[in-house]
């Protein structure tokens, strides 16, 4: 097992300085850094491997087919997902969310029903839904989130009430990429089972944090981006369960995701193929396979224990601030921390930070509604990952102490 | 030529393609099934005539490169006279064939296609006219596809 | 000026054996290699500046932002479009297709509309329009492509009565994937526009080829992808002119591509973010602003002569080949050559190839209708691009000479 | 802390910032428009009262950082009293002072903005009031935006 500190000479990016100090990245909630492996996986790929996949007979094509192919069934290892048709490729959890949002919804939502979603989501698991509602004629109905007695998690007891037969769809987020809430997404599947509603976890900000298993959430759809978890930009997943994937409607539409086409129509392939029209970002999902290498190398049970305790310092360390208003659970949480001054905004946190070599993030982290349900207009956010360090927050606690005497006077 | 593809093509192969047996639309067929390969093109349709459970004939026509189309021969010689379950266990033979290259010796004609093994992306030619074959036994007049993820 | 054969020490992947041959890679049009400074400029970006892009005010985020942004106007100019604005960054041509077969069709089409396109499509640019006319009632027509005299371009005469004012759409490819046939889009554009549909160029095959200038051509819409002309995989690009896509709604929604989020509704962001949800490929935008420096060094119209000049040798010296069947016109063509022969199927010609270290491509090449129209099953494809000699063309001939003796003895 | 810095949260930005002027709405306003900055949520309304072609009094209102919110306080002090011609020109050099760092000398206050141009991720911060309030003049009651390609 390597030590956290040999994890950071794996990352390229982070042995430079920035503004004359060393590189502090805690903005891994937006994205994060890349390993030498997956850097490396993509150079070989262009410089060995580079053709098109799937319909081609020589043998580049076929190597490239049998590497795409390969990452394909990685990633469905990754996730324990049955079989490795379930899982799509897509550009990230964006395209994933909408594919279910349209393919899904249009089949199945009629006037009367119900979309339920939860009002800590991310923009990209939040318009979607509001679309598809739109187009249908569904209501779309949110799970609150608690406020000061039980900082940021859902109100569960709501779903008595909420969970009515006629949801039809339940999407929800494995970790807020604003609160740090971890959801109890298990449970949540189980309850929408239970009044068949179908399930679709928005894990952007789960799967390259901890163990993660498909089969044991029971969720249907799941979606992620392969940029936060060491991967590529540009590739992302659908997870599907098979069932549902066969019987749902392509949603692009073009070469490769077709069996027979005539001037008049066409016949589609089963998934994934079905869902993934056009020349695939091959490079990509190449090196999202590696990505999981990386992190399977690495433990994932101990990259949680590592990220969140991370977050859990952060917390205690930032809330000694004056006058600071740090959001979401105080005790268990995912690998980030967001808070807020009354009179400092964070975008002018966020230049200081820069300064001091810091990359930090802030802003509303597409989240408006929530932020303007909790009073804020944006938080400063510090998310962490495998290369950070203890150090680190202390580095950023000095900064906010810097920034704050500035402002303060 | 390489050893490879002398294994591929063998002179069984070679003449079942330039000759193919039992080609066109079987008029007494009573099941039908076509196979498609989406990503190459090809094309197969399978007749049977199913009396009970046993194939009295069968044909097969479509369109597509010497392994499939030679598979596809070859594989309507051996299914004549055979039930549902010879058929499906010669199937499993030549799936296995195709797939290790283990071929036993007493099977010299399926067992042409033992050089399928080192080309991968053909396997699906090969074994596209069986899946036709199956799929009409199973009476299940739906197209079939090799393009499945566990070919 | 490099001269052709310094050319080939640009691209790593050419220096292979394959079989024990050299490689001589002529499936091009599938999907180009890609030059060294390409492969170098994505690992920068993973080693330096990687970070998510628009959000962010830290040291990364705005070096990852400029250099996507500049990617933009990088590829602008390429296109000479009027502002960069009107690129939208999509996974490659067949997504930028659906984007306009869904956002512009949906508001547009209704019964009675007649969308046309041509019999020589790609299914990329064709089952898109289906569905698009499909949802709407709108007919689908088709401009015939010409048989043995003027054998693989479109018949211009059909125009006069095809292009009546019912048209509201009409899609075309530049080049034809299959045929080689180069189309006069400048002609079809005007065309169209006299009659006032709406023009979508489809440039797959010829933006890597050949100058391109989107407001010569006078188009609406233009679709390529990045990874045939040098480029990375994921990364593609959606041309629009700017008051068309001002009008247009959103296909995919999320972070990224609004202005205000309530738990009601969204407003959307002028485009190009209103056409990017969620996090964009930003390596792959980035290395396609360096493809387009490197063709541009290159000199796009010395390609031209290089790609097309290649193509008329090719289509010389094969048709000397015993009953084969060369497509498309005699004369001048694109950068390939597909043929055909009755006795000897293309997945066989292209297995013997592979032994002889050729990478060519055999099958119906994503045009299933035009190819039952021609009579053929599928045909091998060689497709050249600025790396390939006229001793590859020899190659080529040879092993098609030894693949037929086999097969006919 | 760095020189650049220092350049950027001038005195009098601070200053704006912690003691905005003309905050709030203006309850004899006849014109309004309101300002977003969709990256960084930065929202600014401007009020103006508007007389003939001049602006009699106006206000401002939103929130974001400090050089958003100083920003528009100082522009509120600048244009009582201008036409719109003179508001447009006044913007044109602010425009020019937060673009290229090159302040005239007797502009001392917008002059302060000058920093800014070494931060050119908040050029849209310093120019979302001033654009909320030539919208405003141009009776254009719509939401305007400071996200555009050309900022
Ligand atoms: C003419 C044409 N159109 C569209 C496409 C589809 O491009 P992509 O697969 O990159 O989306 C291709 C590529 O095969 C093509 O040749
Ligand atoms: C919780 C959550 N959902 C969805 C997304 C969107 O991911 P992407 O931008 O990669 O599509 C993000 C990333 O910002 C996120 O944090």
């Amino acid at each position: 097992m390597p030590t956290w500190k040999d994890v950071r000479a794996d990352f390229p990016i982070l042995h430079q300085q920035v503004n004359g100090k060393p590189l502090v990245y805690l903005d891994n909630g937006a994205t994060s850094q890349k390993p030498r492996a997956v850097i490396d996986a993509l150079v070989k790929y262009y410089e060995r491997d580079n053709s098109n996949v799937h319909r081609g007979l020589h043998a580049l094509s076929m190597r490239a087919t049998d590497a795409y192919e390969g990452a394909r069934a990685r990633i469905a290892k990754f996730i324990n997902a049955a079989d490795s048709a379930e899982i799509i490729f897509t550009r990230g959890t964006t395209e994933s969310i909408n594919i279910v949002a349209r393919s899904w919804a249009q089949a199945h939502l009629k006037p009367g029903d119900v979309v339920l979603t939860t009002e800590m989501e991310h923009h990209s698991n939040l318009v979607p839904w509001q679309q598809a509602a739109k187009a249908s004629g569904a209501a779309l109905k949110y799970v609150p989130v608690l406020g000061t007695n039980a900082e940021g998690g859902l109100d569960l007891a709501s779903l008595d009430t909420l969970l009515t037969p006629q949801v039809k769809l339940f999407a929800f987020t494995h970790i807020s990429n604003t609160l740090g809430t971890i959801n109890p997404v298990a449970e949540l599947c189980r309850r929408a089972r239970a009044v068949g509603a179908v399930t679709v976890i928005d894990a952007a900000q789960s799967i390259g944090h901890a163990p993660l298993d498909v089969q044991e959430l029971g969720c249907d759809f799941l979606a992620f981006s392969g940029h936060k978890m060491c991967g590529p930009t540009g590739i992302g997943v659908l997870y599907g369960r098979r069932a549902l994937l066969d019987k749902l409607a392509p949603d692009e539409t073009g070469g490769g995701m077709v069996v027979n086409v005539t001037y008049q129509g066409a016949t589609w392939k089963p998934a994934p193929e079905r869902f993934e029209a056009g020349t695939p970002h091959i490079a990509g999902a190449i090196g999202l396979g590696v990505a999981c290498d990386y992190l399977d190398g690495l433990d994932r049970a101990k990259i949680r224990e590592h990220d969140d305790g991370l977050a859990r310092i952060a917390y205690e360390k930032l809330s000694a601030l004056p006058d600071i208003r740090v959001l979401g659970p105080k005790g268990e949480r995912g690998g980030l921390v967001s808070f807020a001054f009354p009179d400092v905004h964070a975008h002018d946190v966020v230049t200081f930070a820069d300064e001091d070599g810091l990359a930090v993030r802030g802003g509303h982290h597409c989240n408006q509604p929530l932020m303007r349900k909790l009073g804020l207009t944006s938080t400063t956010r510090a998310s962490f990952y495998v290369y950070n360090t203890a150090e680190e927050i202390d580095v950023l606690v000095a900064s906010m102490r810097r920034t704050l005497k500035f402002f303060r006077g | 030529m390489s050893a490879d593809l002398t294994e591929l093509y063998q002179q069984v192969i070679l003449d079942h393609n330039r000759r193919p047996r039992n080609r066109g639309r079987l008029p007494t067929a009573n099941r039908v099934a076509h196979g498609d390969n989406p990503s190459c093109g090809d094309q197969c349709s399978v007749y049977l005539q199913l009396e009970g459970d046993r194939i009295k004939d069968l044909s097969f026509d479509g369109s597509g490169c010497a392994i499939s189309q030679a598979s596809a021969s070859l594989m309507t010689t051996q299914l004549k006279g055979k039930t549902a379950a010879e058929a499906q266990a010669l199937y499993d033979q030549f799936h296995q064939i195709v797939t290790t290259g283990n071929a036993p010796d007493e099977m010299s004609d399926i067992g042409a296609f033992a050089g399928v093994h080192t080309f991968p992306a053909r396997i699906k030619c090969a074994t596209l006219g069986w899946h036709a074959a199956l799929n009409a036994l199973k009476s299940d007049p739906t197209t079939v596809t090799t393009e499945s993820h566990n070919d």
